[in-house]
């Protein structure tokens, strides 16, 4: 275990495991939308790190995981926000389709 | 020292991810997963991946706290923030359980890795066909432009997807609430202020792209945050969704790399760069993606149109 | 070492020294206000230090540069953050 | 030994980050939170400047600046969600808003 955490390829491997674990726990016990959309993005970019660590030989990343990475960034990006707008629109029509003008509303919640 | 570092940030890594992940406060959540952004950048910049440092720099530091706080305060109006009812314990345990799982199996994958050199060899002995220095650009507008071909097209299509969100009445209207502020306060001098440094930045990182870490990705992001501050700064409203420039620069990109991708046919091969030419082919087909990327991360963040064209 | 590198160091020293401050700052002072004052001095001169320990380092004159742009923009954002967080705290104690 | 002294800086730094961490956490307000945000922000920026600098590595420095130039970015997003709809100013007096 220790001569594991003392490579470095190794050692961003296991932390990205480590946060596909955590974000999928996340998205299983979490209820709230913004919630599960953060839990999903961890999955995503510790997917992301692993991939990285486990390319990782001496001075750098292979180019290819590279690309696929960026390539995979910004579509988890494109995705969160359709997500996140799924969200708002599901929120302000509360299941009831007459209500057109829920946008209006400015009550906000505190924060504490 | 270095590895005591690498140590520290893995675990200060964990750390955000697991405050982002199960924080009480959804806010806060936010909070840890743009601090989680930031780490992350540093954690690619340890690696030496520098073209990925810079993405994940550009998104994870920079447009996805904007994103989410806006979905938050979208959330927050509509009353959908906060759904508090606990899950039952044995539905916490059987998670736990499976995410140990999960983690482990991968874990143990990651541990039983062969070692190899990967296909770095492969990419820098042919890169010079393409006449790029960068090889992570070699392979995105090169080796595997398939691949980044398609993921424009995912980008419109998910630009469309958020646009299908839209409420009847105003179909092609202007996205966002319509942002007004005080025109001598800070938050328009600031809007004032860095654009032109984000539009210096952005046009260095395509333009380096070719031979060091930049590129259509991280330079269409940078502008699309620039296209953000001026809305939000209030200087310049979103613009109209059905306008014809706007639905032309969000398919420019795409559109230029597959013509240059069906022109290959005329230099021998479908889908091919013409041998000799394929760094002046690559670099336009650079410059549309970045605009195209730009407008269409900007408008992905605006959402869908709230007010009447 | 030589006297470059003990510039260095006492440069890089100075710099992480201030960004100390500014967490306990952060973690230490009592209210939100207080908390921004000790934050947005302290993290400001700590990079500051840090920067012109890495202008240092290379010795050259572009790369210097872009390390100034780099100091200038935190200088501009933190400037700004600092005043419209101080801003949006007073207003959410008035609304609450 | 140039580069042990910026990573053991960048140690240093990091560990000044976590500690931010602290207050982003226990909050109390929203403020606060940002605040530690903006101070590990500043932090990333410095960490990225000094990594560059150990290696030697100037393309790195771009992340520094990317870094820089958008660290404000979720501070202001932040300071509109007191205002109405988050599409004001804080510094605009209500009388102000149209």
């Amino acid at each position: 275990m220790m001569e594991l955490l003392a490579d470095r390829a190794s050692l961003f491997a296991l932390t990205g495991a480590a946060l596909v674990a955590l974000g999928f726990y996340g998205f299983i016990i979490q209820r709230a939308p913004i919630r599960r959309l953060i839990a999903f993005n961890v999955i995503g970019s510790g997917i992301f790190l692993l991939f990285g660590g486990a390319s990782y030989v001496g001075g750098g990343v292979d180019p290819v995981p590279q690309a696929l990475i960026i390539t995979g960034i910004v579509v988890a990006l494109a995705l969160t926000a359709f997500a996140a707008t799924l969200a708002v629109r599901l929120a302000e029509s509360g299941g009831d389709d007459a209500d057109d003008d829920g946008d209006d509303d400015e009550d906000r919640e505190s924060d504490r | 020292m270095s590895h005591a570092f690498d140590l520290a940030l893995c675990a200060l890594i964990l750390g955000a991810a697991v405050l982002a992940v199960t924080g009480r406060n959804v806010f806060g959540a936010i909070v840890f997963y743009v601090v989680y952004g930031v780490l992350l950048a540093l954690a690619w910049l340890i690696l030496g991946a520098v073209d990925v440092a810079l993405a994940e720099a550009a998104i994870g530091a920079g447009v996805t706290g904007v994103l989410l706080i806006g979905a938050w305060q979208g959330l927050a109006d509509a009353g959908g923030l906060e759904d508090e009812a606990p899950r039952p314990v044995f539905l916490r345990l059987a998670a736990v359980a499976g995410a140990g799982a999960l983690g482990g199996l991968i874990a143990l994958a990651v541990i039983s890795l062969p070692g190899g050199d990967g296909l770095t060899l492969a990419v820098v002995d042919n890169q010079d066909r393409l006449e790029l220095g960068n090889p992570v650009n070699a392979v995105l507008l090169g080796f595997r432009a398939y691949d980044t071909l398609l993921e424009t097209l995912v980008l419109t299509a998910a630009l469309a997807a958020v646009w299908s969100l839209t409420r009847t009445r105003v179909w092609g209207g202007v996205p966002g609430p319509g942002h007004v502020t005080r025109p001598d306060g800070v938050m328009a001098s600031f809007g004032r202020l860095l654009p032109p440094a984000g539009l210096l930045v952005a046009v260095y990182l395509v333009w380096v792209g070719a031979d060091a870490p930049g590129g259509a990705f991280q330079a269409g992001t940078v502008l699309a945050a620039v296209w953000i501050l001026i809305v939000l700064s209030g200087l310049q409203d979103e613009p109209r969704l059905n306008s014809l420039p706007l639905r032309l620069m969000i398919i420019a990109g795409p559109a230029v790399f597959l013509g240059a991708g069906l022109a290959g046919a005329a230099a021998g091969a479908v889908m091919g760069y013409p041998d000799g030419h394929a760094k002046s082919v690559i670099l336009v087909i650079e410059y549309a993606l970045t605009l195209s990327i730009a407008a269409t991360l900007a408008l992905l963040i605006a959402g869908p149109a709230r007010r009447a064209p | 070492m030589s006297v470059m590198e003990t510039i260095i160091a006492a440069l890089l020293a100075l710099g992480v020294f201030f960004y100390f401050a500014g967490t306990i700052g952060l973690l230490r002072f009592p209210d939100t206000h207080s908390r921004l004052h000790a934050l947005t001095k302290a993290d400001n001169l700590g990079l500051g230090f840090i920067v012109i320990a890495a202008a240092l380092h290379w010795g050259d004159g572009w790369i210097a540069a872009k390390l100034a742009l780099v100091w200038v923009l935190a200088l501009f954002a933190a400037g700004m953050a600092a005043q419209l967080v101080a801003r949006a705290a007073l207003k959410a104690e008035g609304r609450e | 030994m140039m580069d042990d002294l910026f990573m053991l800086a960048a140690l240093g730094v990091l560990l000044s980050v976590a500690g931010a961490l602290i207050r982003a956490w226990r909050g109390p307000s929203r403020a606060d939170r940002m605040m530690s945000a903006q101070l590990i922000g500043s932090g990333g920026v410095g960490m990225a400047v000094l990594i560059a600098a150990a290696r030697s590595e100037p393309a790195m420095l771009d992340v520094a600046l990317v870094l820089a130039l958008l660290s404000a970015f979720a501070a202001l997003a932040f300071v509109k969600t007191v205002t109405p709809a988050g599409a004001g100013d804080p510094e605009a007096d209500e009388a102000d808003a149209p």
